[in-house]
């Protein structure tokens, strides 16, 4: 049976709902252990708790295709990317004292602000409008809209990650 | 049909308007055939060949863009868009990518001399420079939030790595590290406020988005204005309108010379273009609601850049500033919010662009190899050391300064004009100030070149490609500022539009 | 013949182009020849210009020449066209004659220096662009004559620049005109909005019945270019500085031509300030009046005989000034064209001394000069009764004018203005004396040339020059400046209708804005002695001072007279009064609170800087601070603005 | 609590101003992508739960191109740090601070 013929027996309204807060929460403690702890291996790994829980809750949103994607690209290559990226750069692997620096102040009121003022906005705009039941979209569906609509998009996107691998070459070459 | 027997139903994929991606596809075209020819046959190909071929395809990509200008200025059929609505071709953008194709062909041949001084020579920083330059055309004629801030990455991915391309210049690194990391903090601020708009009104296609506003009034906008918000932080960044601005000064002092003109020029282009097209064009509706914060931003910009510009001692950094309160003056146009503020934009681009190339030629070379020779006292005795190159760039400084007969003069007045037009007499007032103030600036270098000695007599070569950019350069900018009419012409041609396909 | 007011301004611009590419080959004295020939030509073009508009009855003495469009914006444009009309043919005359005149002593002033072909491209480069600002037949071409004057001026008193001061003084002069800029450029922009056009001809005929206060705001806008230009108070500060430049410039430039443009430009506008509110002429003329006075008092104390001369250039604009806000318009003009006869000719003459005394310009090593230098000494003993006010000379029928025309309008004004009469004529005469009469305060090292010339020789402390009589080159245009400022008055004597010649010519420019004079022959004749009597009492005050203590040198209840080093200090105290203190206190004004403004503003602006600077820490998270801080700022403005 | 959109909406909003915070706080490069990635995510979240709440699709096809940028951006990103890294190691971010001013 596959996962999305799981999914689709799930009765979503309590379902859905305890996922939803189970995972929130867990996401907002390791997003926030990936700004504050002084290991930068365990930042990595708290990211890795975020990123698998925006595929779960893109799963819970009825966006299988993009969970799918977020899971690949993500969890299996960037994170991956970033290992490798201490490996490479860090002398020590361990905790660092990065945080011990004056001036916290503006930087935390600044990003509280934003905060305040985003979360009251989509509040204000969404106050109780419900989670609409319509159905969960198709990867053909998907596909579809990339290949027609956003074509151009998508070979922009083609052209991006050609600049990205020569720069990526270009930046490593060697003097 | 192969893939009608494979997917029956499924994909119809729309008519794609080959004639109308002919610029994207010289240019991104131009950067993937010379990466093929150059890994298989580079070692036997002469080194300033890879200059030359780029030059070329700029040129190509402006050239193509002339059936399109012909089309979109003809009564009869006019702006248009394409594939899927999510390409628009007006005269607004046809403009601009002339524009951004013909900085290519500049930072291509100043990069000629400077790459090979610096042992950096090779196609990769061509390459580069060509996808740059396809995604700033793409931001260019975006029809669409998405594919705009698609374009918005091509063009930055490849300018950052450009930034730190002088890879045993600790400075360069650190341009681009700086240079990445608030590009990439200001894109996930863009890219919210993508959402946000999405999310207000249904759609990422600015035709679709515009057709909304026009016909829907929202109950609540709470979430469009924050849309607008975060997107006017995303493009005031590209800009660098004040507060947005910090990493200017950093990366044009530390990124190679050649690239930071084209950053001051090509990069900027496409800025103003998606702010424009966003905001003048899209958001037009609304102008109410942001044109007092653009209002705001351009007084900051204008005042901000000036001061700082003036406490410089590095010339690179000086410009940096300078380009920021130029920056300012376009910002004026965006705020009048009127074909005419529109126009003067694109006026003030196209002149600024030939200015700021021009003067970043000139420290290219005076630099010397290292590129570290940039400040003013480096300038000193230019004036006898290399007449004619001290010549070019008082041209450039007077320029930059707004003296008439230059194409500044006409730059300037014609942002105070709009501003004027639009009856914001502070605003018109507070930029004269800030050209006032920048004049002292652009006087200090030249008080170096003419009126300093030096006991520096290193020679300064100026390579052949240099030559060209600076002759071609000054003379525009000497011609036009004598005879505006053609470019105002064309910049007033230069209509945005936002129509469906046919 | 008017069709050839293109010349007018094309000669001196061919010869500019000319001497750029070729003046070095050219050479020395051949660049000279060149640029001096392209002027008197551009000079021959405007007298032709003139006879053609001669033959035409008064009214019809106009004539616009469009060369081509050169400004499309939107429904306005701006062309590149010319004004041949009485005011601008007097200036566009006077100009070029002066500029002949003053190439062709260049020449030999400038002999021998390394940049002799550098320094006639900036010449001609300079008279192109003065004759644009006086013939453009609307403000913008005024507006580039303006700007191209003021770069000229910069790079003319940048010449010699291995001279730090020079090339400070430079930088002076460029920073003060563009706060003069500022004024002009807003001014413009006004009118364009007011007029929809910035053509005087199309302005003028809109002028009629337009808002007073813009009226006043454009006026008293384009007073402040004015008098950034014209040196008036308070931006006349770079004008006294601007003396570091070579001689025939400070003739040029800052004594006859560019710095009368404002005067012009005030002249050029009247129906605009005739629709101005009274303030504004008042303004105007109290500006002048303060400066007339002001300079005055300044010069009086000088031993530089160059800063002498700037000062007094101030003073006589300050004067021009007041006729302007008096309304007598001619009166101005009158006395631009007089005074720049008699004031090229002392400052050509002050070279002439210069070059004499191996460039020492300081006045307390001068003294009896004129048995060395008769023809110097002559021609400037015109041009000092011409300045001072003395009849027939030129400079009492101009200065008589403009003492009619303030007397008319405000009689303190007038009371005013004769003080500053009398310092005038004090201090030129201080000038002659100091320089041509008197002991020798030099020695020319040989002592048997000094019981030849059968002068005194003060005993020590005096240095050693070889005083000459320039080349003929250098004399002839003194000797045609000295007949000019001599005979200028016949332009416009006031005895009937018929001897007001200029004020006839000039009468269609000003479309009856000109202050016609009320006072009756009695009235005129006692204001007409009064100014004698004042030129009379500056000259004698001087002789008094000066004189006296040749005489009675050993006199001893006269010990600061006897002091050479003491003469500022004694004509300090001889000006009466607490005397020495107000002197002192002009001069702290000077030193502290005008430069202190000019400098306190740079201050400022650099103090912003470096506040701001550090702002720019270098710190990656703190460039992400601003950019986050600006999202919030954004944020909750736009968040103000939600109809929610 | 009834489920809404608006709570997708505060979770991306909450890990979207979390990642800024760290980008204003942290000196680690790497952790600063790191905190990028957090805030592009978080921009995915919403870009999703709009297209559930709009019933569009474009939101799903606007986060496949986000990924794409993303992992772009770290493939530049890291590039960069790695190569500076080869000359000063361990060096933090506010190291590089020679521009300035």
């Amino acid at each position: 049976m596959s996962a999305a013929a799981v999914l689709a027996d799930i009765d979503w309204h309590v379902e859905q709902q305890v996922f939803f807060y189970l995972i929130a929460t867990t996401q907002v403690v390791a997003a926030w252990r990936v700004v504050t702890t002084k290991n930068i291996v365990h930042a990595a790994l708290y990211l890795v708790v975020v990123l698998a829980g925006v595929a779960a809750q893109f799963i819970l949103l009825g966006a299988e295709f993009i969970a799918s994607t977020q899971v690949l690209v993500y969890i299996g290559a960037v994170i991956v990317l970033f290992l490798f990226g201490i490996m490479l750069t860090q002398a020590r692997i361990g905790a660092e004292n990065d945080l011990d620096q004056p001036n916290r102040l503006p930087a935390v009121l600044t990003a509280g602000l934003l905060a305040i003022l985003t979360v009251s906005t989509v509040i204000r705009t969404f106050e109780d409008v419900e989670l609409p039941d319509n159905s969960r979209t198709t990867t053909a569906s998907v596909s579809d809209s990339i290949f027609s609509d956003y074509i151009i998009a998508f070979e922009a996107v083609s052209v991006l990650l050609l600049a990205a691998l020569i720069g990526a070459i270009v930046v490593a070459r060697k003097d | 049909m192969f893939f009608a027997q494979v997917a029956p139903d499924s994909i119809v994929t729309p008519d794609i308007a080959w004639t109308a991606l002919v610029p994207h596809l010289v240019l991104a075209g131009g950067a993937i055939l010379m990466l093929m020819v150059w890994s298989l046959a580079g070692r036997w190909l002469p080194r300033w060949l890879p200059s030359m071929v780029t030059a070329a395809v700029g040129l190509g990509a402006a050239i193509g863009s002339i059936h399109l200008w012909r089309r979109v200025t003809d009564a009869d059929r006019g702006p248009f868009s394409a594939v899927a609505d999510s390409v628009g071709i007006d005269g607004f953008s046809v403009f601009l990518t002339v524009v951004i194709s013909l900085t290519v062909v500049f930072a291509a041949l100043l990069a000629d001399g400077y790459l090979r001084r610096e042992r950096l020579d090779g196609p990769e920083y061509h390459v580069l420079l060509l996808l740059s330059a396809a995604g700033g055309v793409t931001m260019a004629t975006a029809n669409d939030l998405i594919v705009l801030f698609l374009g918005l990455e091509i063009l930055s991915l490849a300018v950052y790595v450009l930034a730190g391309y002088h890879n045993r210049r600790a400075q360069s690194q650190e341009a681009a590290i700086k240079y990445f990391v608030l590009g990439a903090f200001s894109s996930a601020f863009l890219l919210y406020g993508i959402a946000l708009t999405y999310g207000a009104t249904g759609s990422t296609n600015l035709v679709d988005i515009n057709a909304y506003l026009r016909s829907t009034v929202l109950v609540d906008d709470g979430l469009l204005l924050a849309g607008f918000a975060l997107l006017l932080v995303g493009l005031g960044f590209k800009v660098s309108a004040v507060p947005f601005h910090t990493w200017t000064p950093d990366v044009y002092q530390g990124s190679p010379t050649p690239v930071v003109a084209f950053m001051a020029s090509g990069v900027k282009a496409a800025g103003f273009a998606a702010l424009l097209r966003v905001f003048v064009v899209t958001f037009g509706t609304y102008a109410d609601d942001w044109k007092p914060i653009l209002y705001a931003l351009a007084v900051a910009t204008l005042l901000v850049g000036a001061i700082l510009a003036v406490v410089q001692n590095d010339v690179k950094r000086m410009l940096a500033y300078s380009s920021i309160s130029h920056a300012g003056f376009m910002l004026i146009g965006v705020h009048a919010a009127s074909a005419d503020g529109t126009a003067s934009v694109l006026y003030y681009l196209a002149v600024y662009s030939v200015l700021v190339i021009g003067s970043f030629a000139v420290v290219g070379v005076v630099s010397g190899t290292g590129d570290g020779a940039t400040t003013v006292g480096d300038f000193a005795g230019l004036g006898a050391r290399r007449p004619w190159l001290a010549f070019a760039f008082t041209v450039f400084l007077l320029a930059q300064a707004g003296v008439p007969l230059t194409t500044g003069f006409f730059a300037k007045f014609y942002a105070i004009t709009a501003a004027v037009d639009g009856r914001s007499w502070a605003l018109a007032i507070v930029a004269m100030l800030s050209a006032v103030i920048a004049a002292y600036l652009y006087l200090r270098i030249m008080i170096a070149m003419w009126l300093e000695g030096s006991d520096d007599d290193a020679p300064i070569r100026v390579p052949v490609g240099t030559v060209v950019v600076l002759g071609v350069a000054a003379a525009f900018t000497i011609g036009f500022g004598i005879f505006p009419e053609p470019i105002v012409d064309l910049a007033r041609d230069a209509t945005p539009a936002l129509v469906n396909s046919p | 013949m008017e069709e050839l007011v293109w010349l007018i301004p094309a000669l001196p611009l061919l010869g500019f182009v000319l001497l750029v590419l070729g003046g070095r080959r050219l050479g020395e004295p051949g660049a000279g020849y060149l640029a001096t020939t392209m002027v008197a030509g551009s000079f021959i073009a405007t007298v032709l210009v003139f006879v053609g508009l001669l033959g035409k009855d008064a009214e019809e003495r106009l004539f616009e020449q469009t060369l081509f469009e050169w400004i499309p914006a939107g429904d306005f444009s701006v062309d590149v066209g010319f004004l041949a009309d009485p005011l601008s043919i007097t200036m566009a005359l006077f100009i070029t004659g002066i500029s002949s005149l003053i190439h062709l002593y260049a020449i030999a002033y400038m002999h021998g220096d390394k940049d002799f072909s550098k320094f006639f491209v900036y010449m001609n480069l300079f008279v192109f662009s003065m004759l644009m600002l006086v013939l453009g037949d609307n403000l913008l071409i005024t507006f580039l004559g303006w700007e191209g004057v003021g770069t000229c001026s910069y790079l003319l008193i940048s010449f010699w620049f291995t001279d730090e001061a020079n090339a400070t003084a430079g930088k002076k002069a460029f920073v003060t005109n563009r706060v003069g800029d500022w004024g002009f450029m807003v001014a413009t922009l006004l009118a364009f909005f007011t007029f929809g056009s910035i053509n005087y001809g199309e302005m003028f005929s809109g002028a009629d019945g337009m808002a007073t206060s813009t009226a006043t705001a454009i006026t008293l806008l384009l007073l402040v270019g004015a008098a950034g230009k014209s040196a008036q108070f308070p931006l006349y500060l770079w004008l006294p500085d601007a003396m570091a430049g070579p001689t025939p410039v400070s003739a040029l430039i800052h004594a006859a031509t560019m710095v009368t443009g404002g005067v012009y430009l005030l002249t050029r506008v009247n129906p605009i300030i005739a629709e101005a509110s009274s303030v504004a002429p008042d303004v105007i003329a109290w500006i002048g009046l303060f400066t007339a006075l002001f300079a005055a008092s300044i010069a009086v104390a000088q031993a530089d005989i160059k800063k002498v001369l700037a000062y007094s250039t101030v003073s006589q604009l300050g004067f021009m000034f007041v006729a302007v806000g008096s309304g007598v318009y001619v009166a101005a003009i009158f006395h631009m064209v007089t005074h720049a006869f008699f004031k090229a000719l002392l400052f050509l003459g002050a070279g002439s001394v210069i070059h004499g005394m191996d460039d020492e310009q300081d006045m307390e090593y001068y003294g009896g000069l004129r048995k060395f230098m008769p023809i110097t000494a002559a021609t400037m003993v015109v041009g000092w009764l011409a300045i001072a006010g003395v009849p027939p000379f030129s400079g009492f029928w101009s200065k008589d004018e403009i003492l009619l025309g303030a007397y008319e309008n405000n009689v303190v004004a007038w009371v005013l203005l004769l003080i500053a009469a009398i310092l005038t004529a004090f201090y030129m005469s201080r000038l002659i004396f100091l320089t041509f009469f008197g002991e020798r305060r030099w020695s020319d090292g040989d002592p048997e040339a000094h019981a030849a010339a059968d002068e005194p020789v003060a005993d020590d402390g005096a240095r050693s020059f070889h005083p000459h009589e320039p080349s003929p080159l250098m004399w002839v245009p003194l000797v045609v400046l000295a007949g000019l400022a001599l005979l200028g008055g016949l332009l416009n004597l006031p005895f009937t209708g018929d001897t007001k010649i200029l004020e006839q010519w000039l009468e269609p420019s000003l479309f009856g804005n000109e202050h016609i004079a009320t006072s009756g022959a009695a009235g005129k004749w006692t204001l007409a002695i009064m100014s004698i009597v004042a030129a009379v009492i500056g000259v004698i005050g001087a002789a008094a001072v000066y004189i006296r203590r040749r005489v009675d040198k050993s006199v001893v209840e006269q010990p600061i007279l006897q002091d050479a080093w003491m003469v500022d200090d004694t004509v300090t105290s001889f000006m009466g009064g607490p005397g020495r203190k107000s002197f002192e206190l002009v001069s702290w004004f000077d030193r502290t609170v005008i430069d202190g403004a000019v400098n306190g503003t740079a201050a400022v602006v650099r103090h912003g800087g470096l506040v701001l600077r550090r702002l720019q820490t270098g710190f990656v998270r703190s460039y992400a601070v601003g950019v986050g801080g600006g999202a919030v700022a954004l944020l909750v403005y736009f968040l103000f603005r939600t109809t929610f | 609590m009834e489920l809404t959109t608006t709570w997708y909406l505060v979770l991306g909003a909450i890990i979207f101003a979390i990642g800024a915070s760290g980008l204003m706080i942290r000196r680690n490069p790497l952790v600063m992508f790191m905190c990028v990635e957090l805030m592009l995510n978080a921009v995915n979240l919403t870009f999703v739960a709009f297209g559930r709440e709009l019933d569009d699709l474009g939101g799903q096809v606007s986060v496949f191109f986000v990924l794409v940028v993303a992992a772009a951006e770290v493939v530049i990103g890291l590039a960069i740090i790695v190569a500076i890294m080869r000359h000063r190691s361990g060096a933090t971010a506010d190291d590089l601070s020679v521009l300035r001013g």
